[in-house]
């Protein structure tokens, strides 16, 4: 276990080095590729200068994709395959380094906020094209936080752009300064402009107008239809098979040398189904790396490991949890769902679960080591906001019956099946726990749970429901007992999880969209939540945060279970192959990846 | 003939109004709709929630939903994916024509294979032959589909001689032609051995029974009598006496063009309308998913006729029996 | 032989597997859900009877299996620890056939002995696979038997009475082949109550498919039943003014009774085999049961397939009611030639 | 002397069934009038497909009739519901070709003989052996055949078979659809000889179907010709034969002489 920790430290380090440098000036066109609309004259391309090992250029890298991408646009983008093929299509003005995970200039070449925090203005970099060769202007930029906004087109992330209810406004300064104003201070300062792609107002523009812009960048759009800011631009689809993207000869940044990049001349999306029959892909070759492995088949790969090297890239962000049902029943509700509901709004009730549960023989059985055991909601993936204070105490059983006994329940015993909790009544407590049957680790940790809790004398079963069942269940009719399941979260930032802690979220998920909330404990994280999303710095933002993790898991509204590693695979002959704990894991730095072997790549 | 032409159309319009029907009813049975994983999605709120579900009409009654679906069909239109944001029928087209391609191919390797193996061990029926072919069919047919297809891909990637999946390698386009179907073929190998190790225990069984029977009829023991070689009796006369019951199988088989091969598909990620459906379905996908339901029906209508049109043309006694009234 | 004989001999071992697997708590060392979390994928352990100084032993015994240091499954046989193996001993409780409760097992050590290995949560395969059987067999024979029983009357109601009945009873099973099972299963596990007993939910979802599965055969009876009631020993028989339901109970529908039990015969092993399917959709067998749908399914995992080779064994253990299933079709189809083409020619 | 039949003017036509096997309405039996004594034998001789088969289920009451009067017993039986017809069947039987498949293969012939008695019910099991046992050897068959199947038996045990189940129930008619074409030469013989035995025993009318005149000849009182649904030519046996004056009548003449198994064979 320590000896896992101390790689994926090693890892992080390896992965520090490659952060960026900063940018440098880089005057002058790109030799080998003439634009076709060319720069106005006195205009300088401003280029960004990324550090790291040299490539050589040339060559392709085959991926699978466990689902074909729905849409190449990132208005409407929600499902991970599409978020995963834009973001090497489309550039966004400041970008979150996924290895250092701290922002970095991109398109806007430096960014300033005011000392209210109200104000942000960003400078555009001068010279840019978008990939079919068209120069970027300010213009598009405020098209783009114009659609963005617009709420007719629906776009899935606009909710984000929304602080205190007001919509935040931009405004265009000169041609390469702009100006966004907001109505109330943004803890999260200029991570926002991460992940909003830019787009090409010249091709959108008349959709827009028309209305029908959600329907644009299906997949079948023609190559010269579509471009973005990213490494990569559309080359060609063929359905139900594969995503082909081609070197953006525009691309906006260069290696140390002044080779533009990216270096790779085509990147190749397959669409694979099935997590096993990508593994069998790239066992025989025909993908290049491979991502989101679970830790059997990651295993089995570095057992039979030949021409490809696998890496363990230490903890992510997904945190997997076990709730109970916290909604307020209505009069309705059966006796039995008022009974069960009354053990699982006792805290003691909740520990006791909690202490039962053998955090270390899930890390071992589901995830065969590479995981870690989660004691509270920050995984050790992100140590900048993990609370360090909060350590997983370990497993006690006879802590677990103390706290049963102390709220009521005692133990009878029955001939088959061992002893038998009972409650105050003398009710045996039995109950469901819910899980998506899509998920095998996450059916494996439900057993194993169901195993840990027959031990104090608790009868549960395990009820696989189907993804859209499941949710049906959680978020509509709220008919469940308890509930297993993961949230992976997109950024290492707190503010990513808003909708989970705050009482009023969606996402709250023991007691979703509450309309005041149902506890005192959840009202003082609501408030840390919101007095945290507007702090300005950074160190009272970390104490708010730890507050907010120090009574999650006093409370245990969820019982935080374990943080499967990041597990990933390349060919040995790809360059400059360094995983992060963000998605996407093993295509953030895209631009950067290099086939050393061009001539045996160009063959296959 | 008009008539029945007629009733058969009649047939199949009532089977494709059912089974759209009842396709609507089960979608709206089923927990969820398409919207609901963005539920899990902390970047969306609530409220962007609720506008899609009101811009998709996925919470109007299903009778309103129905009927605005059914208007649309009859002018041709299968409806917009959610997922995918585009319209369907495109969609599915792409994808039938590639299951069509396997299921093809496994159909003809199928009949194929089943013909001459079940004559051959009809006519030795009994002998040890027979009785060898029959408990390897019967192993066939114990072993699951899945663990086939899982130790067939094993095999492949251990060996190295076949590809383990999808329909073409990814440098398809630069091939020759000469290449393009040699690479094609590769990649049948697989799923093509998958479907027809399934189908082929049942049909081989049924070749067999249909064709011993042929031989035990009194007639063709008097054809024996007469002297015809052992081969023509057997081609000529017990297969042809043995059609009416193949030729229904043989509509069956047609029928699953489009249906049979989800499995082997999936497995295999060949490119086919099966993972299309199965990611429909378990997406909420509603307008796919019937789509597609639709295309295997008409397949299954289609399938059956034409076994009635072959066994009208294969069976004098029936077109006799017509002509002569 | 004849097939009599041959039957006999069929029925009385298909019967011998059956009770063995009613018997599953006597013959399973352990419960099969107890998971011994220090032996995940522990490999079969052998018996011996020849110790390492070449001392031979009465009793069976084993050598423990000690995890490697480091490793999640790779284990080291050690062959200082002997764990002597007996019978007939009293271990976990189970009920014989769900009613009568027993302590006894075959056999049983001081240590846990795998003698088919473990799974991934290290419970014994051997128990797995036995009280599986339970599940798994239950299920095939409602399955099949709901099935059939609906075919049949369906079928027979059909071909008997002929007419628009006939054709609106068929275009209803056309209907049938056509529609989208999957939603209907969906709905129905998303409306049954959480409560409800694992074995039961199952079992439901057993009954769902058998009762929705009766177009096949029902096609298949009203075939031999439309050209049975054109025979002339039924046209004899109305000639003697026999009702319909004497024709039906004498004539018609003992001459659907081989293709009927050959179906069956048929249908239990692919109504087992099915749960795989099921289970790849959630709705097969919850853990910790055991089945053999579920046991099957984890070989759907390419590291199990390549790993862990004693995790086939399941497979192996169905062979021989499979092929018991299947001998006693063949020979039912065998003592049956006049009905065979109709099986077949059903579907028209 | 009142005849036991009288039929007036049957017509039977059969509507169009799927899949083009009858295009159009099929006018099978077209006015078809005749009468038969107690104690005589009809001939219906014709062709096949000509209609005589769909007169004798017509007349057995297995097929609904078009229209027309079929008097028997005084009453017309045509105009009778399929529940009312069941008390009317057992007086007139009918026996058919094949006689492999007129027989239930799963049944022993004591069970097959019996099966009328069955039916009627309120029959014990130990009179039913008895009275199958007498009926077998009325048709020339000891009790030892009461325990054989059908497969076990030659063509002509088995024709004697389904002829002493047509009589158990002591019918008055006995329709013979064809009983002899599907028999060997030799067979054909005794059978024949069979049938007018039991006549003269039992006083038994017969409806004798057949495409061969001279099997005809041999066995009727009357000889009726159909053709294409119709009757051409009726009249006693000796006119007939000596005076054909239809075409078709010749061509039965002429067609006697031809080898009856192929005959057979195109039948079905």
């Amino acid at each position: 276990m320590s000896e896992l920790r101390a790689k994926s430290a090693q890892m992080g380090a390896v992965v520090a080095l490659v952060a960026i440098l900063g940018c440098s000036l880089f005057v002058g066109r790109a030799k080998s590729f003439p634009p076709q609309h060319s720069v106005p004259a006195g205009e300088k391309e401003e280029i960004v200068r990324v550090a790291g090992e040299g490539g050589r250029r040339g060559g392709r890298i085959v991926i699978a994709l466990k689902a074909e991408p729905k849409t190449l646009n990132p208005l409407t983008a929600a499902d991970t395959p599409s978020r995963e093929v834009i973001s090497t299509m489309q550039g966004d003005l400041v970008h979150i380094n996924r290895a250092t995970q701290l922002t970095e200039p991109a398109l806007a070449k430096s960014w300033k906020i005011s000392p209210d925090g109200l104000q942000y203005t960003l400078t555009l970099r001068q010279g840019l094209k978008f990939s079919d060769g068209r120069p970027v202007d300010m213009e598009d930029v405020l098209f783009t936080f114009r659609v963005y906004l617009d709420e007719a087109v629906h776009a899935t992330q606009r909710d984000l752009l929304i602080i205190d209810g007001k919509p935040i406004t931009v405004r265009k300064v000169d041609a390469q300064t702009v100006v966004f104003q907001l109505a109330k201070p943004y803890g999260v300062g200029e991570r926002m402009f991460d992940s909003w792609s830019i787009l090409p107002r010249h091709l959108l523009e008349t959709t827009y107008k028309e209305g029908k812009l959600a329907q644009s960048g299906a997949l079948g759009t023609a190559a010269n239809q579509w471009a973005g800011l990213g490494p990569f631009r559309l080359k060609e689809y063929v359905a139900g098979q594969r995503l082909v993207l081609e070197r953006n000869p525009y691309y906006w940044k260069t290696d140390e040398q002044g080779n533009r990049l990216p270096y790779l001349d085509e990147i190749v999306f397959l669409f694979v189904p099935s997590a096993d029959a990508q593994v069998l892909r790239f066992q025989s070759g025909e993908t290049d790396m491979i991502s989101r492995l679970g830790a059997e088949n990651f295993s089995v790969l570095s057992r039979q490991a030949r021409d490809y090297t696998m890496a363990d890239a230490g903890p992510g962000l997904e945190y997997n949890f076990l709730f109970f049902n916290l909604n307020e029943l209505g009069e309705k509700a059966p006796a039995e769902m008022v009974r069960k509901q009354g053990w699982f709004r006792s805290e003691n009730f909740r520990q006791a679960v909690s202490l039962a549960i053998d955090r270390e023989a899930i890390v071992r059985l589901v995830y065969q080591g590479r995981g870690a055991a989660l004691w509270g909601p920050v995984t050790p993936g992100n140590p900048r906001w993990a609370n360090a204070a909060i350590r997983y105490p370990g497993r006690s059983l006879d802590k677990s019956r103390q706290l049963l006994a102390g709220a009521g329940f005692r133990l009878t015993n029955d001939e088959i099946g061992g002893p038998k909790l009972v409650d105050a009544e003398g009710k045996p407590v039995e109950f469901s726990i819910i899980t998506s049957s899509s998920n095998a680790d996450r059916a494996k940790m439900a057993a194993l749970i169901q195993d840990d809790l027959k031990q104090v004398g608790m009868r549960v079963q395990v009820v696989p429901l189907e993804l859209r069942s499941l949710i049906d269940r959680v978020t509509q009719t709220k008919e469940y007992d308890t509930c297993v399941l993961g949230i992976a979260s997109f950024d290492a930032d707190p503010n990513s999880d808003l909708n989970v802690w705050l009482s009023s979220g969606g996402m709250h998920l023991w007691n979703p969209s509450q309309k005041h909330a149902a506890t005192n404990w959840e009202a003082e994280i609501d408030r840390l939540m919101e007095q945290q999303l507007t702090a300005t710095n950074t160190v009272e933002r970390k104490k708010l945060y730890d507050r907010v993790q120090e009574i999650l898991v006093e409370h245990h509204p969820m019982i935080f279970l374990a943080s499967p590693d990041i597990l990933v695979g390349a060919k040995k002959g790809i360059g400059n192959f360094h995983p992060a704990v963000l998605e996407p894991y093993v295509l953030w730095n895209v631009e950067q990846l290099y086939q050393r072997n061009g001539a045996e790549n160009a063959r296959r | 003939m008009m008539r029945f032409l007629l009733r058969r159309l009649g047939h199949a319009a009532f089977l494709l109004l059912g089974v759209s029907v009842l396709a609507f009813a089960f979608s709206t049975l089923a927990p969820g709709n398409y919207f609901d994983e963005m539920r899990l999605n902390p970047q969306i709120s609530a409220e962007r929630l609720s506008a899609l579900r009101a811009d998709y009409q996925v919470d109007r009654p299903m009778a309103v939903r129905y009927a605005r679906w059914a208007v649309a069909l009859l002018h041709g239109d299968l409806g917009f994916s959610f997922a995918y944001n585009t319209p369907v029928a495109p969609m599915l087209w792409t994808r039938a024509r590639n299951t069509l391609l396997l299921t093809g191919t496994a159909t003809v390797l199928v009949w194929m294979l089943a013909l001459p193996l079940g004559v051959w061990s009809a006519e030795k029926r009994g002998r040890p032959a027979d009785v060898a072919l029959s408990w390897a069919t019967a192993v066939l047919l114990i072993v699951p589909d899945l663990a086939l297809a899982l130790g067939l891909l094993v095999l492949a990637v251990r060996s190295g001689w076949l590809p383990t999946g999808g329909m073409v390698s990814v440098g398809f386009d630069g091939f020759s032609a000469g290449q393009k179907i040699r690479d094609l073929v590769l990649h049948l190998v697989l799923p093509v051995t998958v479907l027809v190790a399934s189908a082929l225990p049942v049909l081989l069984r049924h070749v067999r029974a249909a064709v011993a029977e042929a031989l035990e009829a009194s007639f063709l023991r008097a054809a024996e009598g007469h002297g015809i070689s052992r081969r023509r009796l057997l081609y000529r006369y017990a297969l042809p006496a043995a059609a009416h019951p193949l030729i229904a199988l043989f509509g069956f088989s047609l029928g699953a063009l489009l249906s049979g091969s989800l499995l082997a598909e999936v497995v295999m990620s060949w490119p086919g309308l099966g993972p299309f459906l199965l990611e429909g379905i378990l997406a909420r996908d509603l307008y796919v998913v019937i789509g597609g339901v639709l295309l295997s029906t008409l397949f299954l209508v289609a399938g059956n006729f034409a076994a009635d049109l072959l066994l009208y043309w294969a069976d004098p006694r029936i077109r006799a029996e017509a002509a002569e009234r | 032989m004849s097939t009599r004989s041959r039957l006999i001999i069929c029925v009385l071992v298909l019967g011998a597997l059956h009770l063995g697997v009613a018997c599953a708590g006597f013959f399973a060392p352990y419960d099969p859900a107890t998971q011994d979390r220090e032996h995940p994928y522990a490999p079969p352990m052998w018996l011996h009877f020849l110790d390492a100084h070449r001392g031979i032993h009465l009793r069976p015994f084993a050598y423990a299996q000690e995890s490697q240091t480091g490793s999640f499954d790779e284990y080291e046989e050690n062959r200082a620890r002997v764990i002597p193996v007996r019978f007939f001993v009293s271990g976990a409780p189970y009920r014989v056939l769900g009613v009568l409760p027993l302590r006894l097992h075959l056999f049983g050590a001081d240590v846990p002995v795998y003698l088919l290995g473990t799974d991934g949560y290290g419970r014994d395969l051997l128990s797995r696979i036995l009280f599986g059987g339970q599940v798994s067999l239950l299920a095939g024979l409602i399955g099949a038997g709901l099935t059939l029983s609906i075919g049949l009357c369906i079928g027979a109601a059909a071909g008997f009475w002929g007419g628009w009945k006939d054709e609106v009873l068929m275009r209803v099973a056309e209907l049938f082949l056509a529609l989208p099972w999957i939603y209907l299963l969906f709905a129905m596990r998303a409306f049954l109550p959480l409560a409800v007993p694992p074995v039961k939910a199952f079992l439901l979802v057993v009954v769902v498919i058998g009762a929705v599965g009766w177009a096949r055969p029902a096609r298949m009876v009203r075939g031999i039943v439309l050209s049975a009631k054109e025979r002339n020993f039924v046209r004899a028989a109305r000639g003697f003014g026999a009702t319909g339901g004497y024709l039906l109970r004498r004539h018609i529908l003992p001459e659907t009774a081989n293709v009927v039990l050959t179906q069956a015969a048929v249908l239990v092993p692919q109504f087992v085999l099915a749960e795989m399917t099921l289970s790849f959709l959630g709705l097969g067998v919850p853990e910790p049961l055991p089945s053999w749908g579920n046991l099957l399914a984890s070989l759907q995992h390419y590291n199990v397939l390549v790993s862990y080779w004693w995790m086939y064994l399941p497979a192996l253990a169905m062979v021989p009611f499979f092929l018991g299933y299947l001998v006693l079709a063949s020979l039912l189809q065998g003592s049956s030639r006049a009905t065979k083409i109709e099986v077949a020619s059903a579907g028209v | 002397m009142e005849p036991v039949i009288r039929v007036e003017n049957l017509v039977k036509r059969y509507a169009s069934r799927e899949l083009g096997r009858r295009a159009a309405a099929f006018t099978a039996v077209d006015s078809v009038s005749f009468s038969i004594l107690p104690g005589s034998t009809l001939a219906l001789v014709g062709e096949s497909g000509s209609g005589k088969s769909s007169v004798a289920l017509c007349l057995a009451c297995l097929e609904p009739v078009t229209s027309g009067q079929i008097w028997f017993d005084g009453r017309d039986v045509a105009a009778l519901s399929e529940r009312e017809s069941r008390a009317v069947r057992p007086k007139l039987q009918i026996v058919f070709q094949d006689p492999a498949t007129s027989l239930n293969p799963r049944w022993t012939v004591g069970e097959i003989v019996a099966e009328p008695l069955l039916v009627k019910g309120r029959v014990a099991n130990r009179e039913r052996r008895e009275r199958a046992a007498q009926g077998l050897e009325r048709v020339g068959l000891g009790a030892e055949y009461l325990e054989r199947r059908p497969a076990e038996l030659s063509g002509g045990q088995r024709q004697r078979v389904a002829i002493a189940r047509a009589l158990i129930l002591e019918p008055k008619l006995l329709i013979l659809d064809e009983v002899l074409s599907a028999l060997d030469c030799s067979i054909q013989g005794q059978i024949a000889n069979l049938l007018v035995e039991l006549q003269r025993a039992l006083g038994l009318a017969y409806l004798f179907i057949t495409h061969d005149l001279r099997m005809a000849a041999h066995l009727a009182d009357e000889i009726a010709v159909m053709s294409r649904g119709k009757i051409v030519e009726q009249g006693a046996v000796e006119t007939i034969l000596r005076g054909a004056r239809c075409a078709e009548t010749q061509n039965l003449l002429g067609a006697s002489l031809v080898d009856r198994e192929t005959e057979a064979v195109r039948e079905r």
